[in-house]
Formats: structure tokens, sequence, C-alpha cells
């Protein structure tokens, strides 16, 4: 039993790890803008199946695609920034909207382009053991986890010390000072946009190494990203990590400790109880959501 | 009819509120003076049911309302208004009368709402929409419906007149002079301006730093030492 | 007198109706509703290409009657089913073919039996359907059969059961289950969510704590591929891994080779195919020249399907009664040999001869091992991917 | 609804288009379909417009009605009607389970009855003692016949569904006239200035959330009648949600007659025309429309067109 506990605590810490690639990003423009971008998880899936042409048509390992993917998801990325801009009345729930037709396009695109069969990598050297002791995992989702933690330390610092990131954080919390302040929200904005396509690119080429891609899982990541979104907190970023931890280890445990049928009911029952008993989620920033 | 008893409110470090205690009867015109941060929209949000204060009660006929909630205490006949006036946004201004009197008292009639746009002198604006379409001096006399309009035993006047230029701020006077016995009603008013509350009304009390320092006629309470000291503090600083 | 008149009316409709079904016998028009776009397109037009191949081949061996084809795509909706039946049967279709998942095979079923019509299906789920003139030639069962006999026929003791809890995969492992624990086998079920990320914490369950002989996966493509690398990381001390529907393709083989060696999926064809009969020769190559690629298990429900349900039209012509619900009557007279074995249909509709195959995926030929009369190959047992 | 309004609307329902397709049963289904969406997306706008919320989990009282009103006529021998209205109160009983999410706003509201709707959706599954679980509920007694009129008929069924929805169009507008209506609209945008005045927000919210869950239950048990087949994935499909959604935003959900002529329009436009131009994929002429009705148009069709009509009538004048 203490066995299982162990792996099931091991694979939960790992697949918390891809989520919070997955999630950090809808999280920075949450955090940013109070916008939450429905699309955010076909901006991944469209990173994956990058990496899915560039290993298929050019032969090449599926982490040279990172490069392209960045370019053509940021690309998308400042896209859909500059239609939800354009939105003036009632931009919190209109963007729901925005993003979430702009999803539903790229989903359809995803499908127009590459069709509804299944792909992940042939490069077996992803999907080799990595045995420590007692615990078991692919050198894919290890090295997934590492990316995530990586990308959550450099975004953390990043915001914590640079200019950008403190025009970021006066932003978020209140526009109108920060434009007497001279900073221009749209510039912090869309690099706010921008830098959730590069995070979006990482992760698509991330999913691909590790797990099977196919178009309809855009809605999905979508909501998965949100559910830990909320559970970090509005503008936490380690709380992004730690609420994906948290997420995909109660999955791993309900599985081995209940009925594997339950992990879904885990993961909502968790959300629901965050919502409604800590209002600023795990690790948010005091301010009112009900 | 008012009974607060050592009221504390502390918003994280900053104690707003300090043991205030205050009696407001039924025939009282009261006037709460101090300078700007004294906490006298806080005393205000604290009674109506806005702030939950850390301690102390709230009695409200004899009755403790502080676990009440802001609706439930508006139909106790506690009325207010804001500072910014804040009208129904999307309705007229007879469609907020409307709404408050049905919900604040449980009925309609019509006749009533008339009686008071006629005493605002609202009643040519009665289908403007109350939002958009009403100049400064009549949102500030439609706030003072609404609050009318559930019938309350007791108004809580937050700066009605401040903002006003002065031909508006006479003919509000008038009004808020003839409140009391019109519509049988006990005041508690929040004024900046001494003069104007000294003309209005007979008893003072004066907040200052969270503490009430003064609580008297308006002529003793500006005679004494310490108010004067809030107050020329204030305009040294 | 009275009698006589009667006999006259009789004789005058009878003709009348007899003119009727000669006048339309060069066409008869068969509408299909299938899920062409949304979730389960990929099953839809499979399934639309094989029925397609057998129009055009009863067409060109058929002087006599045509089959005129409209395909509807329901988007395996049951309310879209139900007006895409409305609308062909208003086109003047005589009989109905269609789609998944159960509730569009439902919505479309209801209209064809509201309107006395002959409704045959590759994608009904359940076990017995409740409709009067409903036929499908693949069932449930023969998934059981099959996934149970092989499991059987290796003398398992233990057996370990991940299954996805949508409908038609959680029929197929609890009729798997059933006809396991009968013959004293332990059974283990592990039932999962669609939503599920990693197997890993189940396959590790399986490993430590059930210790079976034999795994066993019904679900679906990509859960198969997740299933089978969390396995192949944890390596659980099993002997064989044992699928259902979607893993002993040409297609999925191509594109995962290392993860399914070795694994065995149900399946009808081999492959490369090696059809035994002329049937089975003709149907794989006509499939490769239109539609330039292989044929799968589904492309033939679709093909047998076709041929019986026009073959039963044809007689129906034949005898004149189209009208009077002779289709439905020609269809329980259905007996033959098909390529996906011996069709005839039981009081509910279904085909009681259907069994699946099993395949087992070796290098890159899937040779067929399960039942034996049917096998082309040798099993390779004990045998993993890893 | 003023009569001018109204007289048209009924007429037209009522007797130009039974009269003009009624024999024909394809039209009717398409209609049965199209008005089935267009009874949740009434109530989704009710919920929106009335209580300020926007809701991802109207799945699942959709669901909820579905499963209920089947399970009662199947196993108690109810009749269909009252089996409806049952599922109509089952989905209300069970949006008592979302009070809780009524503190949270916006985003945070939608996401919480969205994990509400899948809760139900799981449960469904794991209850298979009283929900058979995946396989679904299978023979689902139809419409009943009244008077010798067989309302299981596409044109039965169509009336049914028309009338129900027509029903509830004329609560929704009287809720909407009534003083809750004044007080809920006030809500929006100065709920403090409301609640001063005596109006308890959270208990009007509340009775909006019945009442939108009720409407979408007895759809969602119209539907199971209609369709005699349920199953968790069919009745808890969050598609139930998303395309009234969609129909909503395209119509208008200020107004109401916005979510009908949305759902309806949508729905034929979709099936006619963007699955004849495109076919595989025509989904993206959905979100093509939801995108750009959002930009350009936030408040929908009906309130574009009738701003058309107002200002074509005014050049007239």
């Amino acid at each position: 039993m203490f066995d299982l506990i162990l792996q099931a605590t091991y694979s939960g810490l790992l697949s918390g790890g891809s989520y919070a690639l997955i999630a950090l990003g809808l999280a920075l423009v949450f955090g940013t803008m109070r916008v939450i971008n429905l699309a955010h998880g076909e901006f991944v899936l469209l990173a994956a199946y990058i990496a899915y042409t560039v290993e298929s048509q050019m032969d090449w390992n599926p982490l040279l695609a990172l490069p392209i993917s960045v370019v053509v998801v940021c690309i998308t990325a400042a896209i859909v920034y500059l239609l939800v801009t354009r939105l003036d009345k009632n931009r919190e729930m209109n963007s729901l909207i925005l993003t979430f037709g702009l999803g539903v396009i790229l989903t359809n695109l995803v499908l127009f382009i590459w069709k509804a069969d299944i792909h992940s990598t042939s490069v077996g050297w992803f999907q080799e053991a990595v045995v420590l002791g007692p615990l078991y995992s692919m050198r894919s989702e290890l090295l997934f986890f590492i990316t995530s933690v990586v990308m959550v330390a450099i975004l953390w610092v990043w915001l914590d010390k640079s200019w950008y990131g403190r025009a970021v954080r006066a932003v978020s919390s209140n526009r109108d000072a920060a434009k007497l302040m001279g900073i221009n929200p749209h510039v912090t904005e869309l690099i706010s946009f921008l830098i959730a396509g590069i995070l979006a690119s990482f992760s698509g080429v991330a999913l691909y190494c590790a797990s099977v891609i196919q178009p309809a899982l855009g809605n999905a990541l979508t909501i998965k990203a949100f559910i830990i979104t909320i559970l970090a907190g509005i503008g936490s970023i380690p709380g992004v990590l730690i609420g994906a931890v948290l997420l995909g280890v109660s999955e791993a445990l309900t599985i081995t400790l209940l009925s594997s049928a339950l992990q879904e009911l885990t993961g909502m029952l968790l959300l629901l109880f965050v919502l409604l008993a800590l209002p600023n989620g795990l690790f948010g920033r005091a301010g009112r959501r009900g | 009819m008012l009974k607060l008893e050592s009221i504390n409110v502390r918003f994280g470090g900053l104690a707003a509120l300090q043991d205030v205690s205050l009696l407001v009867d039924s025939e009282d015109m009261v006037g709460l003076v101090g300078p700007n941060g004294a906490g006298k929209t806080t005393l205000f949000n604290v009674i109506s049911g806005l702030v939950r204060p850390t301690g102390g009660r709230v009695l409200f006929n004899n009755i403790d309302v502080l676990r009440k909630p802001l609706y439930a205490r508006a139909r106790m006949g506690i009325g207010r208004t804001f500072q910014i006036p804040q009208p129904m946004h999307e309705l007229t201004v007879r469609e907020n009368l409307l709404v408050a009197q049905r919900f604040g008292t449980g009925s309609v009639n019509q006749s009533k709402i008339d009686e008071i746009l006629d005493f605002v002198r609202l009643s040519d604006k009665s289908d403007r929409n109350a939002a958009t379409e009403l100049a400064l001096t009549e949102l500030k006399a439609l706030e003072v419906a609404k609050a009318l309009a559930i019938q309350p035993k007791l108004l809580l006047l937050d700066e009605v007149l401040s903002g006003l230029e002065t031909a508006g701020k006479r003919q509000f006077m008038q009004m808020l002079s003839d409140l009391h016995w019109r519509f049988d009603v006990g005041i508690l008013i929040i004024e900046h301006d001494i003069e104007t509350i000294s003309s209005v009304c007979k008893r003072v009390c004066v907040l200052n730093f969270g503490k009430l320092i003064a609580d008297g006629t308006a002529d003793a309470v500006f005679k004494d030492p310490e108010v004067i000291k809030s107050y020329t503090g204030e305009s040294g600083a | 007198m009275e009698f006589a008149k009667k006999l006259a009316q009789t004789a005058a409709i009878l003709s009348l109706a007899a003119f009727a079904s000669t006048a339309v016998a060069d066409e008869f028009v068969v509408g299909s509703n299938l899920p062409l776009t949304g979730p389960q397109a990929r099953w839809g037009q499979e399934v639309a290409e094989g029925f397609k191949l057998a129009t055009e081949a009863f067409n060109r061996g058929s002087a006599k009657h045509k089959i005129k084809l409209i395909v509807t795509d329901d988007e395996g909706n049951p309310a879209k089913a139900s007006a895409a039946a409305e609308k062909m049967i208003s086109d003047g279709a005589v009989a109905l073919y269609g789609g998944f998942p159960t509730p569009a095979v439902v919505g479309a079923a209801n209209v064809a039996t509201k309107a006395g019509l002959v409704y045959m299906s590759s994608g009904y789920g359940g076990t017995k359907a409740d409709f009067k003139n409903f036929f499908q030639i693949n069932a449930i069962s023969g998934y059981q059969k099959a996934i149970a006999g092989t499991m059987l026929d290796m003398g398992a003791k233990s057996v370990s059961l991940i299954h996805n809890t949508k409908e038609g995969s959680a029929y197929v492992a609890t009729a798997v289950a059933k006809a396991l624990t009968d013959k004293g086998v332990k059974v283990t079920m592990h039932p999962y969510d669609s939503a599920i990320a990693d197997f890993k914490p189940i396959i590790n369950k399986i490993k430590l704590q059930d210790r079976p002989e034999l795994i066993s996966m019904v679900g679906y493509e990509s859960e198969y591929i997740g299933m089978l690398r969390a396995a192949k990381v944890l390596k659980p001390e099993v002997k064989a891994i044992v699928c259902a529907y979607g893993v002993a393709t040409p297609k999925m083989m191509a594109d995962f080779p290392a993860e399914l060696q070795n694994v065995y999926g149900t399946t009808m064809l081999s492959y490369p195919a090696e059809f035994a009969t002329k049937d089975g020769k003709e149907f794989a190559e006509a499939f490769k020249k239109t539609f330039n690629k292989d044929p799968d298990y589904l492309a033939q429900f679709g093909y047998v399907s076709g041929q019986v349900l026009f073959e039963a039209i044809a007689r129906a012509a034949n005898a004149g009664t189209i009208a009077k619900g002779g289709i439905a009557a020609e269809m329980r007279k259905t007996d033959r040999e098909t390529i996906t074995g011996r069709v005839t249909f039981d009081e509910t509709g279904f085909n009681p001869h259907f069994v699946l195959r099993m395949g087992q995926i070796q290098g890159n030929k899937i040779p067929l091992i399960w039942p034996k009369e049917a096998a082309t190959g040798k099993m390779n047992f004990p045998g993993l991917p890893w | 609804m003023k009569i001018r309004f109204l007289l048209p609307v009924l007429a037209v329902v009522y007797l130009a288009i039974p009269y003009l397709w009624g024999g024909n049963n394809y039209v009717m289904s398409l209609l049965v379909a199209a008005f089935i969406i267009a009874g949740v997306a009434l109530a989704w706008a009710l919920l929106a417009n009335l209580g300020g919320m926007v809701s991802f989990g109207h799945s699942a009282f959709f669901g909820v009605g579905a499963y209920l009103s089947a399970l009662l006529c199947i196993n108690y021998r109810l009749p269909v009607l009252a089996g409806i209205l049952m599922g109509g109160i089952g989905a209300a009983v069970a949006s008592i389970a979302m009070l809780p999410a009524l503190r949270l706003r916006g985003p945070y509201f939608a996401l919480a009855v969205l994990a509400y709707a899948n809760i139900f959706k799981i449960l469904a599954m794991e209850f298979k003692g009283i929900t058979e679980g995946a396989a679904g509920v299978t023979n689902i007694p139809a419409l009943p016949t009244v008077m010798g009129f067989d309302f299981s008929s596409k044109l039965g069924t169509y009336l049914v569904i028309v009338t129900i929805v027509l029903l509830f169009t004329g609560s929704y507008h009287l809720i909407r006239v009534s003083h809750y209506g004044a007080a809920l609209k006030a809500m929006h945008d100065s709920e403090d200035a409301t609640r001063v005045v005596g109006v308890n927000s959270t208990l009007l919210k509340a009775m909006m959330l019945f009442v939108s869950a009720f409407m979408t239950g007895v759809v969602g048990a119209v539907n199971a009648h209609y369709i005699n087949f349920i199953d968790p994935d069919y009745a808890f499909d969050l598609g139930w949600t998303l395309l009234p959604m969609v129909a909503v935003v395209f119509g208008g959900y200020r107004t109401l007659m916005g979510p009908l002529v949305g759902a309806v329009g949508i729905f034929m436009l979709d099936q006619l025309v963007f699955k004849a131009l495109i076919g595989t994929g025509h989904q993206i002429m959905l979100g093509a429309v939801l995108a750009v009705m959002v930009l350009f148009s936030p408040d929908g069709l009906v309130p574009l067109i009738g701003d058309k009509w107002k200002r074509i009538r005014r050049a007239q004048a």
C-alpha cells in the first residue's frame, strides 16, 4: 500500500507539473487583464500540432519545433489580444464569449489541417522509463515537470524584479493609477499575452512528447488551466504550480485509494471547496470575488 | 430609537472607529461632523449594515441589528443616502422609488410616491433614467427620495449638500428642515460645513480619528477647545 | 354478391400496388444517417465508405434493381439524426442505415419504426433494441466472445480489466467480466473517465495489488496509447495485454509501432488482408482502389450491412412486397456467409453468429490468432510490448 | 410583450407554421430541435439578464430534468406530462445545491456551476442502481395521445415544445415587468444601492436560479420523452449549455425574443447553410458568429434589427 501511495504521489506531482505549465499562461493573462482566455488550450494544441508536423514532415526531433511554434502561437495570441481590446462593454463577460468563439474556430482549423487522428511523438527516447528507487516515470514527464518548474521560477523572478514585471503588476492592481505613472497598459497587456503564447508553445511541444494529442483536446486543457488558475488565486505565480500539483496529486490518490472512475469528481470537489471556502484561492492577493 | 454601544471598527491595522457610543431619538435631528477620514461614513456603514464592526452593539428600537443583513435593516426603517449618489441603474426616477417602496415597506402606494417626488421637486423628472439623465442636484434629491420611500424611522444623510452650488444648497437646506416634521423621521446627518450644520441641527456630534470627541448643542460643541483643535489641526495639515 | 365485390376490390388494389411497385422497381432510395462530423466522425466515415462500396458493388451486379444512396450527416446527435431520418424518408427512402452513438441510432430508429421501415445499424451499443424492424450484423456480444474467448484460451486465472465509463466500453467490459467470472476467472475492474491524463496510478494498482496474469483494456485510441505507455514504464508482470476495438488497425500499427508490439486487439481482418474467400478479396481490392487505403473492420460492417440490406430489398421488390413491409420479412430470412462471417438475425434483430476475431500486432503485420479456425498466424504468448 | 407583437407571433407559430409544414416531418423535427435549444436559451438568458449570472452549467438542469422525468414515468408509471413537470421541479431542487455559488461573480460563478454540472454527470454515471449508469435509460414513454391527437408525432411535439417555450417567455416577461424585475435590473450595476432600500438580493438571485433551472429541467424532460433515450453523456452534454449560449449571444440576451430568434436562427443556419457549405468542421462558423457578434453587436441581432427598423421608420416619418 505504501508503495502505491508513494508512486501515486509521484505521478500526481509530475502530472501536476504539466498542468502548471499549461495553466501558467492563462493565469498570467487573467492576473494582468482579468480576462479568462478560453482559447488558451487551443494555443497549446496548436503548438503540439506544429511539433507533430515538424517531426512527421521534416523528420526532426519535435523539440526543434519550439522556435516555429513560438512564432505561430505568439502571432495567434497577438491577434486574440487585439480582438479582446476591441471589446468596450462588459469586458469580463464578453471576453469569455469572444475567446470561447475563437477557441472553437481554432479547434476546427486544427481539425481541417490535421484531421481527427491521434498523434504522439515516435521518438522512443521520450517514453523510456526513469526509475528512481521505487518511483517510476517517463523521461518526457520529468522533462515536462522540470520545464514547468523552471518556467514558474523565471516568470516569478521576472515579475518580481524587472521593470516590465512591475508594470504588469501595476496594471493588474490598478489600471488607471498605472496610466498616471506613465505605464502604457496596452503594451504590458500585449506582453503578457505574448508570454502566455510562449508558455503555451512550451507546453504544447512537451504535451506532444509526453502524451497523445487530438483536436478535441483544447477544450479540456482550457478547463483544467482555468481550474488551476482559480485554485491558485489571482496573481499568484507559485500558486499555479502548487495548485496544479495539489490537483494532480489528489487525482492520483483518488485513483489509488478510491476508484479510478472518481478522479474527475475529486478535481471538481476540490475546485468547489476552494471557490466557496477560500475567497482568494490558495495563494491569491486579497480581492473580493463575491 | 438608535443606540450605539462602544462601536469598534478596524481595517487591517487602522482603527477606523474606537468606542463610539451614541443615542439618536425619533424626534432628533443630529449633525455628525468631523474632518476627512474621521470615520463618519464608516459609522453610517456600520448602522446600515455595509460594514460589520469588530466590536460593540447596534440597537434599533431595542433590537440588536448587528446580525441582520443590509436589506433587513432597511425594512426595519433605517434609510440612508450615499455621499456619491448611487441611483439604481437602468431604472427611471419613479421606478427607483417604486422598488425602494415595494421592497422596503412591502407594499406599493403611488400617492405616497407622488408626495415624495413633489417634496424633493422631481415630479417633472419622474420618467427620466435615473443613472444617466439627471444633474447632480437632482441625483442628490433622488438619494433622499429613495431613502424616504422605504418609510424610514431613521434617516442617515451622508453629505447631501456637498458639491452643490449656493442656490441648490439653499433649496436643499429648506428641504432638510422640512423633512423632519413632514415625514416624522429621526435624522442623523453628516455635513462637512459647520455653518450649515449649526443652522439645521440643534445637536451636533464630532468625530475625530475614529473617536467621538463631543456631543451636545451646536453652540456648546463648537466652543469646545478639542473640537476647535481638531478642525484647525486639519486645516493646518 | 357481397363477397365477389370485395374480391374484385381487393384484386384491383393488389394489381395497383403491384403496378406501383414495378413502376419504381428500377431504383430504390436507401438513406443513411451517420456522424460525418463531430466526435464520432472517424467511425461514421469508415462505415460510410464501406456502405458506399456495397452500393456500388450491388448496382454493378444487378441489372434489374438499382440502389440510390443518400447519406446525411447527423453529427452523432439524436435530434439531428431524427430530422435526418425524416428528411430521407420524405425523399422516398425504403430503408435506413445508421450510426453512432446509441442515442443517435435511437433517434433515427424511432422515426423509421413509426414509418414502418427497416432500420439497420452498426453502432447500437445495447444488448437488445426495442424497435420492430431493427437489424444489426454486429453486436456487443461479438466483442465479448472474442476478448473473453482469447483470454480463456490463454488459460488465464486472473485478469485486470481497465475500461472507459462511456456506454459502449462499459457494456463490453461488463459482458467480458461476466463471461470470465462464470468460468472461475478472477476479474478486477478499473473504470476510468475520459478526462484521465495519467494511467500510471491505475497500472501500478494492477501491478502491486491485483497481480493478474492478463490485462484487458476497453477504451479509445488515445487512451490505449496512454495505458500502454504507462504499462511500459511500470512493467507489471503479466503475460499479455488484450484490447478491444481500435487497436489492431493498420493505421494504429503504423503510427505507434513501439507501443503496440505484441498487443492483442479485436478485428475482423488480418493485415495485410488475407481473404480466404472470393468475396473478401473483391472487397479488399475494391476498397483499396476506391479509397486508396486499407479497409478496417468498421468499413467491413458498412459493406456487409449494405450487402444484406440491398439483397433483401431486391428480394422484396421481386416479390412485390416492398410497400407491405416485405423488406423486414426478407431481412429476417437472411442467412448467408459474408466477409464478417455468417449472418442471420434473431428476433431482437441482432446477428447471433457474430464473433469478432482477435489479432496480434507482430512486427508490421496483424495476423489473426483467435478463433483457431480463422487464425492466420501463431500467437506470441506470453507476449508484451516491452 | 405588447399585443401587437404577441398576436402575429402566435399566428405564425400556431397557424402559419403548422399549415405550411405540419405534414413535413423533416421541417417539424428541425423545428422541434431548434425550439428545445430555444427553451434552454430562454432560461439561460433569464438568469443572465435578470440574475446577472453567466452559467456554464445549464446542462446540469437539462440532465436532471431528463433523468427524473424518464425514471418517474418508467418506474412509477407517472403520466408523461406530470413527469415533465416533476423534471422541472427536480431541476429546481437540484439548483439548491448551487446556492453557495451565488456569492461568486462573473467567471467564478460560471466555473463553479460548470463544476456542479460535471459532478451531476458523474453521479448519473456512478449511481447505476437508479440511473442504469453508462448504459442509459431506454424505452422512455413518448408524449401521450390526447383526444385522438398524437402529441408524440413531430407536429404534436412541436406544438408541445412551442407552447412551453411561449409560456416560459410569458413568465419571463411578467417577472421582468414586475417589481422583482425592476429590482433585479437595478442590482446589476448598483447592488449596494438596491440593498439599502430593502432588496434581499441573494434571495432574488436564488429565485431566478430556481426559475431558470425549472425551465431548463422541463425542456430536458420534453427532450427525453421525444428522443426516448438518454445516457449521462447525452443528457449532461456540455453542448446543452454551449449551443443555447451561442443562440443567446446571436439573438441578444437583453430582449425577450432574442433567445428564441437566436436559437431558431442559428440552428437553421447551421443545419441548412453552414453544413452544406463546409461539412466537416462547420462548427467553425458558430465560433465565427459568436466572435463577430460579440465584437460588433454585443447586444445581439434582435436589438440590432430593432435599431435599424426604428431608424428606417424615423427616416420615413
